[in-house]
């Protein structure tokens, strides 16, 4: 399941010097359960399962800070993209449906997120 | 023909194990110019090497082939092992096979077969040998040092102390390099110049050395023991001997928009200034880019206030040229940009800093004489946030791959001595890992943490910005409790990257020395020779080779000195035979080794040569042994055959590939 | 002399001659060795002082010889001992190797590869690869001397 | 031509006459037009069999080479087409020959005629060969016949590198350089390319199979000017002096064309003299594409002292790997 | 005088190619030359001069004639075996046919050449009369007839029929093999044919040189002669003249190292070439004019002087046509008041 992960996103989380600069400088963070720099740690341990059942995959906004900040090119947004691709592709044809997404906003998103939401969860 | 032994070693069981060494013996005892061969459990054995002596006297060898571990290994001891017993050392020849072969082979059979075979091509090759006869060369008893920082004094000192002379080049106008701008040294926070200007005023006063400030090295030649140096020496438009360093001038020059190097561009100086109070040598310098006189050709008061006359703008740059036997790099260090890290407003706010700029407000010469202020608005911090490893660790365009080895100890002096002057002001260390092996550095780090309260957190800043009340918001992470940290902070001091200085490239290419990918200069062996340079002659202290400390400079700056004198206190030196060497029957002088020769080591001459009777005059090539390293470049470049190399021929090669593809 | 097709009953063995430079692949070689990584015994080394010392003529030479497969190992660009030696050769070896392509020789039986004294692993891996590649081109019959061909028997 | 051949003979008659030159290198006629020999000249009574005509394909500047070594006074004259200075500028770069001691009269050249093609086209017991600009008239024992000139060119005329003279003294009527467009030199090299290796293989073995190892290629190539050939050098560890086996003519020729490489300026010399016609230029213009593509446009010979592209680098350079990229396998 | 249809001319080569080896011009690469035939061969009839002569059939330019064998400290020769299969070598032209015989005299009078010889005792030589003679053929002048070209048979191509005529035993034995696919021919159109090519052959420009400063007697006059400065001095010193020469006979041995045993051949040297016969001291021959004088004084001088007068030339015009700086021969013949037209 971890080689998915790797395979999917291309990256190499035994990269990750744990600086934690991707949950530095994430936008997201406090909507998150698991945190950017977790996503490496896991991915290496296997915890799949966890992240699989994470709020974070659908909070992550794809911004790419955390891609742009990177010091060791891990660029976890790339890791949490795989993990949330993992889902899409379990889940198969039953994706949200627009309607759904409102409610899944939070007015102190920047307008940005709604953006990254809809590009996510449309279809 | 040859009559050459071959030397079957066991190395224990390390070759014995997997190739059958009696199945060796037998195999090339037949190999042509063969007329001995045995095997031994350890050839580099006192008895392994009695063996051979024995063998060569014995049976009267010509040649000697050894198959054993890497030549890179002990060629040199089985080399003088013939030489011992009145033979040409460069009459033996080593089949690897233990690194090349029992070591990476399982099947006995196979690992045998190719043991023969590794034997038969290095009995091909001996069969061609030929005694080789080292050359010689003339030291000049002189030592060149590029960069006056304290690697370069210590080394000056050191070589000069030795009854050597020295000469220092040193681009700015004064020796002392990084070290003159700290404050305070770790972890025994004694003051930085009170340890360094006796040092440099020892290297200013010594007599065998003599300082070429506000120089540069412009072009090197020769090799190892006969180094033709040309240094610039830039006009600095004040007369050394007549300057007294009175510093008048420097107050009353007009021109003070620019910034002061010294103290990090945080305040300015005069067109005409000496860098700084202890300057050596203390003489002024003028900066012509800012000098109103050599902009509109009026002003001159520097010229009118100095009694003792030594302003003098005619002055103009002067080329010196000097012999060497050895030259010191020592060229340093400079801070990484961190312009690039845009998520710090660096460029954007004047609180913050780098950890060199601390230093210099944190100085009592410095910019603010040592009171810790923000730039912005000149007011007592309360909070300071020191973000750590920026621009090093990481493997983006904008970082370094390596750690800068010398920001954990001084961000946590800065941290210390901070707190233990200013106990009011909050000091925050965001860190990926404190690294501080070196004798008594981790307990002056637990110090900070454990006497002088600093708050460590583990984790990265993602971004700093200005916030409303014109302070500055940290945003960063904690990673031991997994929370957000948002700190409001009126300072924030990034511990940037160090790299090496911007001409050391420009140093190395002149000096045919290796630099690696980050742009240190390579040592020749990095464990056993981590002070020399590949290139003979050329030798490595401080910062230039790799991130060290002041303490791990000063022990490297010696060493280097060492070696140094060890080489000029040698009146000849000895090179290697395995050089290029032109047939002049062959050669046809067209020019082109010596333009791929990256020694400058080939010329031509007009000869006249003896082709079979034929007397007639030819251009043909000529190599300087002295200068060749026998890389071989010549030698492909080389149409006809004419150039070859002695101990790699061409036809040894060729003999070596027929015994493998037989 | 002919050679005997009848070499399918046996497992095809290929000749490889390898060109080290003696200051970074050699000692990866001997680095490969200290370290126990494998690769095939068919591979023979020659220690030459710099990759620029490897002149066409023995890539050739060892083709005539009956050599399936030549591999030429220096020090990465940038790091020559020589400080520029491998960038001649580099030259010389896109020259050479186009030329034999050019004549419609297998590319894949000519190799330049740049392998540092730190990389034993990837000198083993380079060796395992390109052994694998030239055993699976088979035996070098476009490029050889056939008086050489060792006789099938 | 006529007029081009009496201008030159007019002038280097006078500068015999005033002992400007000592020496004149030039073509001197044969038995049947285009049979012309490449001669030396020391007298005007000796310049009498001085010919310019459209065969005079063969490039002087080797002979230069030994000319110079042999001169001791005064100066040779050496009569260099176009594309001969080329030649004559990459031996003055490799100290081949010297300058000084060589007078270059530049002679305009309007390409020059291949009698292989045309004997190839079936024409034969030819006798005279006309030359009337756009056709030539060609005189047999079997009677007469024609042919278009530009049928007739010279391999290396068909894409002429320039009109211009890259190094000369003085010039005699000089063609102006051509309008219309150049036959693309590279065509046959990038044909080859586009062929399977399988293709390619049985090109060139059917072509150098056919090599005698006369020699002829090596020997009039003026890059090929050393003191001693490898080939000929018994310890050079690759001497022959025959193809005993197909390999040996293919070292032979990949060796020739790797040490000419860079250094090769394209004229042509050794398809031309190659009596089993095999396409020798297509082996140098291979090495002259890669560099072109690789490493930046070079001619050799444009320019005297210029580094050859193998004496040469950058530091990103192509890996060789690039082989592996390109075309077909 | 037999005949058979040239259509069915395909036929007859095969049945000779089945009891022999059968050498004859072909096409490859663009130049025709003597070469084993196979079925997909064509015969080029038409070309009248091979570039490389019909030698090579008997003096290849490169054959082993011994290998040692080394094993342990023995070392074991391995003579090669003499060839001995029955070689048919069709379409001869007349100077090829009579270069044999100067061959001959150099390889198989004693000591004999058992190579040459064993080739050449085996070999049927099929001629056929030059239909076009070219410009640059002078056999005349060697008392040659390209109507009557000899050897074992003689052919002529006329119309559609090629002319058969037998003249040897050798010649007779493979015609009788022949016989079934051969008919009787009437003689008339062959003699036709000799007279047109005889009259072609008067016009050929170089056919009136004339020999009379030449022959055995002459080195003295000859080889300090002031014209081989001016012949020799264009000369690029390549082995093309004698490569492609019927008659130059001068080969090398050398040996090669295949790595399993030593191969000792023989291969064709030119004395062109600036290590022709080099020794240690040397070469005897350090100038090109030397090099150069000695392959025309061989010719047309040393070698009647040691064969009864015999020129080893017999005027094919091969040097003529493929010197790359067109000196051959028939300058050299002229520059010594050869010219008589």
């Amino acid at each position: 399941m971890s080689e998915d992960i790797i395979a999917i996103s291309g990256i190499n989380p035994r990269q990750c010097m744990k600086c934690g600069k991707c949950s530095a400088t994430c936008p997201a963070f406090e909507e998150m359960d698991i945190h950017p720099h977790q996503f490496a740690s896991m991915v290496v341990e296997g915890r799949i399962d966890e992240l699989l059942a994470s709020e974070s995959i659908w909070k992550c906004l794809s911004c790419f800070a955390c891609v742009e900040r990177c010091p060791r090119s891990v660029e976890p947004a790339k890791l949490i993209e795989a993990v949330r691709v993992s889902v899409l592709r379990e889940r198969g044809g039953s994706f949200l449906s627009p309607d759904e997404i409102p409610a899944k906003l939070d007015p102190e998103l920047p307008s940005q997120a709604i953006a990254a939401a809809f590009r996510k969860y449309r279809k | 023909m040859q009559r050459i032994g071959v030397f079957v070693c066991w190395c224990g069981s390390n070759i014995a194990a997997t190739v059958d060494v009696d199945a060796v013996v037998e195999a090339v005892k037949n190999e042509p110019g063969v007329c001995h061969a045995q095997n031994y459990q350890y050839m580099c054995s006192e008895a392994g090497q009695g063996l051979i002596k024995n063998a060569i006297k014995e049976h009267n060898l010509t040649g000697i082939v050894v198959c054993s571990c890497s030549p890179r290994m002990h060629e040199a001891t089985f080399r003088k092992t013939a030489e011992q017993a009145g033979l040409n050392p460069y009459m033996v020849e080593i089949a690897n096979i233990r690194e090349h072969c029992s070591w990476i082979h399982k099947d006995k059979k196979e690992a045998t077969e190719k043991a023969v075979i590794l034997a038969r091509a290095a009995i091909a090759k001996v069969n061609l040998n030929t005694p080789l006869r080292p050359g010689e060369s003339m030291v000049t008893k002189r030592a060149l040092v590029i960069g006056g920082g304290i690697a370069g004094i210590q080394s000056a000192l050191d070589i000069a102390d030795a009854g050597y002379p020295v000469d220092i080049v040193e681009k700015s106008p004064t020796i002392g390099g990084k070290m003159a701008q700290l404050d305070k040294t770790f972890p025994t926070l004694d003051c930085a110049a009170c340890i360094l200007t006796p040092k440099m005023v020892e290297a200013a006063q010594h007599p065998n050395i003599n300082i070429y400030s506000y120089s540069e090295v412009e072009a090197v030649t020769g090799f190892v023991g006969n180094f033709d140096v040309k240094i610039k020496k830039k006009a600095r438009f004040v007369d050394e001997k007549k300057c007294t360093g009175c510093a008048v001038c420097t107050a009353k020059c007009p021109s003070r928009k620019g910034g002061n190097e010294f103290n990090c561009n945080l305040d300015n100086r005069g067109a005409i200034y000496i860098p700084f109070a202890q300057a050596v040598p203390n003489v002024a310098c003028i900066d012509s880019t800012r000098c109103i006189h050599f902009k509109t050709g009026k002003c001159g008061i520097c010229e009118k206030s100095c009694s003792a006359g030594a302003v003098n703008f005619d002055q103009k740059d002067e080329i010196i040229e000097q012999k060497y036997g050895a030259i010191v790099v020592a060229t340093g260090f400079q801070i990484s940009d961190v312009t690039k890290f845009d998520e710090f407003q660096y460029t954007k706010h004047p609180d913050v800093i780098t950890s060199l700029e601390l230093e210099r407000i944190m100085n009592a010469a410095g910019p603010t004489k040592g009171t810790l202020l923000r730039m912005s608005n000149k007011e007592h911090p309360k909070d300071i946030v020191f973000i750590q490893c920026v621009g090093s660790r990481g493997n983006t365009c904008r970082d370094k791959t390596y750690c800068s080895k010398i920001c954990c100890m001084y961000t946590a002096k800065h941290a210390m001595l901070i707190r233990e002057k200013y106990p009011d002001v909050n000091v925050h260390v965001f860190y990926i890992d404190v690294r501080t092996p070196g004798k008594n550095f981790d307990e002056f780090y637990r110090r900070a943490v454990e006497q002088y309260n600093v708050d460590y957190i583990k984790g990265m800043v993602g971004k700093v910005w200005e916030n409303e009340e014109g302070r500055l918001t940290v945003q960063g992470v904690d990673l031991l409790s997994n929370r957000r940290i948002m700190l409001d902070t009126d300072m924030v001091v990034l511990a940037a990257a160090i790299e090496p200085s911007e001409g050391v490239r420009n140093i190395a290419t002149m000096l045919t020395a290796s630099i690696d990918t980050n742009d240190f200069l390579t040592e020749a062996h990095p464990k056993l020779r981590p002070v020399e340079s590949p290139t003979a002659g050329v030798f490595l202290s401080g910062v230039c080779q790799g991130p060290k400390d002041i303490p791990e400079t000063v022990s490297q700056a010696g060493a280097a000195a060492v070696k140094v004198v060890g080489l000029l206190a040698k009146d000849k030196l000895v090179t290697s035979p395995c050089t290029a060497n032109a047939n002049e029957l062959m050669c046809n002088g067209c020019s082109t080794c010596e333009r791929v020769c990256p020694y400058g080591a080939i010329d031509y001459i007009d000869k006249e040569v003896n082709d079979h009777g034929k007397r007639e005059v030819r251009r043909i090539a000529r190599v300087n042994s002295a200068l060749c390293h026998g890389c071989g470049a010549c030698t492909v470049a080389c149409p006809s055959g004419a150039m070859d190399l002695q101990g790699f021929s061409n036809r040894q090669i060729m003999a070596e590939v027929d015994a493998i593809c037989k | 002399m002919q050679v005997s097709e009848n070499t399918e009953n046996k497992e095809f063995k290929p000749l490889i001659v390898a060109f080290c430079c003696n200051w970074c692949s050699y000692a990866g070689a001997d680095l490969a060795g200290t370290s126990r990584l494998s690769y095939p015994a068919e591979v023979k080394i020659i220690r030459v002082p710099c990759s620029c010392r490897v002149n066409p003529m023995f890539i050739l030479k060892a083709f005539e010889k009956g050599a399936d497969g030549v591999i030429m190992c220096g020090c990465h660009p940038g790091d020559c001992h020589y400080s520029t030696g491998n960038y001649y050769a580099r030259r010389r070896m896109t020259l050479l190797f186009s030329m034999l392509d050019y004549l419609g020789i297998d590319r894949a039986r000519t190799r330049v590869e740049w392998v540092s004294a730190a990389e034993g692993q990837k000198f083993s891996l380079v060796m395992n690869d390109f052994a694998k590649t030239v055993t699976e081109l088979g035996e070098n019959i476009k490029l050889g001397d056939l008086r050489c061909k060792k006789q099938q028997d | 031509m006529q007029k081009t051949a009496g201008l030159i003979k007019k002038r280097v008659l006078e500068l015999l006459a005033d002992g400007t030159v000592t020496k004149v290198l030039g073509w001197k006629e044969g038995d049947f037009i285009y049979d012309v020999t490449p001669a030396s000249f020391l007298s005007a009574q000796e310049a009498d069999g001085l010919v310019y005509s459209s065969f005079c394909g063969a490039n002087l500047s080797k002979y230069l080479i030994s000319e110079c070594k042999a001169l001791t006074e005064g100066k040779i004259l050496a009569l260099l087409k176009p594309c001969d200075t080329y030649s004559f500028n990459q031996l003055l770069t490799e100290h081949r020959i010297d300058r000084d001691k060589v007078y270059v009269i530049g002679v305009g050249c309007k390409g020059m005629l291949d009698i292989e093609k045309i004997k190839a086209m079936g024409i034969k017991g030819i006798t005279k060969v006309i030359d009337n600009g756009k056709e030539l008239d060609i005189k047999t024992i079997y009677g007469s016949k024609t042919c278009k000139r530009e049928d007739a060119l010279l391999e290396k005329c068909l894409c002429c590198k320039s009109k211009n003279f890259k190094a000369f003294d003085e010039i005699i009527d000089p063609e102006p350089e051509t309008k219309e467009e150049k036959a693309d030199r590279f065509a046959k090299v990038s044909e080859l390319e586009a062929m399977t290796a399988e293709e390619r293989y049985a090109f060139w073995q059917e072509q150098l199979s056919k090599c005698i190892r006369c020699n002829a290629c090596r020997n009039v190539c003026p890059a090929c000017s050393c003191m001693k050939c490898v080939f000929d050098n018994p310890v050079s560890g690759v001497s022959s002096k025959a193809n005993t086996d197909s390999f040996e003519e293919k070292m032979f020729h990949i060796i020739r064309a790797f040490h000419v490489a860079g250094r090769c300026t394209d004229c042509g010399e050794c398809s031309r003299v190659c009596p089993q016609n095999i396409p020798l230029h297509l082996l140098n213009r291979k090495f002259i594409k890669d560099i072109n593509e690789l490493y930046g446009e070079y001619q050799a010979g444009e320019e005297v002292g210029s580094r050859a592209p193998l004496a040469d680098f950058t530091f990103d350079d192509a890996e060789p790997s690039v082989v592996n990229e390109r075309g077909n396998s | 005088m037999k005949k058979i249809e040239k259509a069915k001319l395909n036929d007859l080569l095969a049945r000779l190619a089945e009891a022999s080896t059968l050498y004859l011009p072909v096409r490859k690469g663009g130049k025709v030359n003597f070469a084993k035939w196979t079925k997909d061969e064509e015969y080029c009839a038409d070309e009248l001069k091979t570039v490389k002569s019909a030698k090579d059939v008997f003096f290849p330019q490169s054959e082993n004639i011994v290998s040692f064998k080394r094993e342990s400290s023995k070392i074991t020769i391995l003579p090669k075996e003499l060839p001995t299969d029955r070689t048919v070598i069709f379409g001869v032209r007349a100077c090829d046919a009579k270069s044999f015989d100067i061959l001959d005299s150099v390889f198989m009078s004693e000591p004999a050449d058992s190579f040459y010889t064993a080739r050449r005792n085996s070999a049927v030589i099929i001629t056929t009369a030059c239909s076009t003679p070219e410009e640059t053929c002078f056999c005349g002048v060697f008392g040659i007839d390209p109507a009557n070209p000899g050897a074992d048979i003689q052919t002529w191509f006329v119309g559609e029929e090629l002319f058969w005529e037998a003249l040897s035993e050798k010649g007779k034995a493979l015609t009788e093999e022949l016989s079934d696919m051969l008919s009787d021919a009437d003689e008339k159109e062959v003699e036709d044919e000799k007279s047109r090519i005889s009259e072609i052959t008067k016009q050929l420009p170089l056919n009136g040189l004339s020999l009379e400063n030449f022959g055995g007697d002459k080195t003295n006059e000859l080889f300090d002669a002031a014209q081989w400065e001016k012949l020799s001095q264009s000369c690029i010193g390549c082995g093309t003249c004698t490569f492609v020469c019927p008659t130059c006979q001068c080969y090398d041995i050398r040996d090669y190292d295949t790595g399993n045993d030593i191969r000792r051949y023989r291969c064709w040297d030119s004395c062109m070439y600036s290590d022709f016969t080099m020794c240690a001291h040397g070469t005897n021959r350090p100038t090109q004019l030397q090099r150069f004088r000695q392959r025309f004084m061989h010719k047309l001088v040393y070698f009647p002087a040691n064969n009864n007068g015999e020129f080893s030339c017999v005027g094919c015009g091969r040097c003529v046509s493929s010197c790359p700086i067109s000196m051959n021969i028939a300058k050299v013949i002229k520059s010594f008041g050869g010219d008589n037209k």
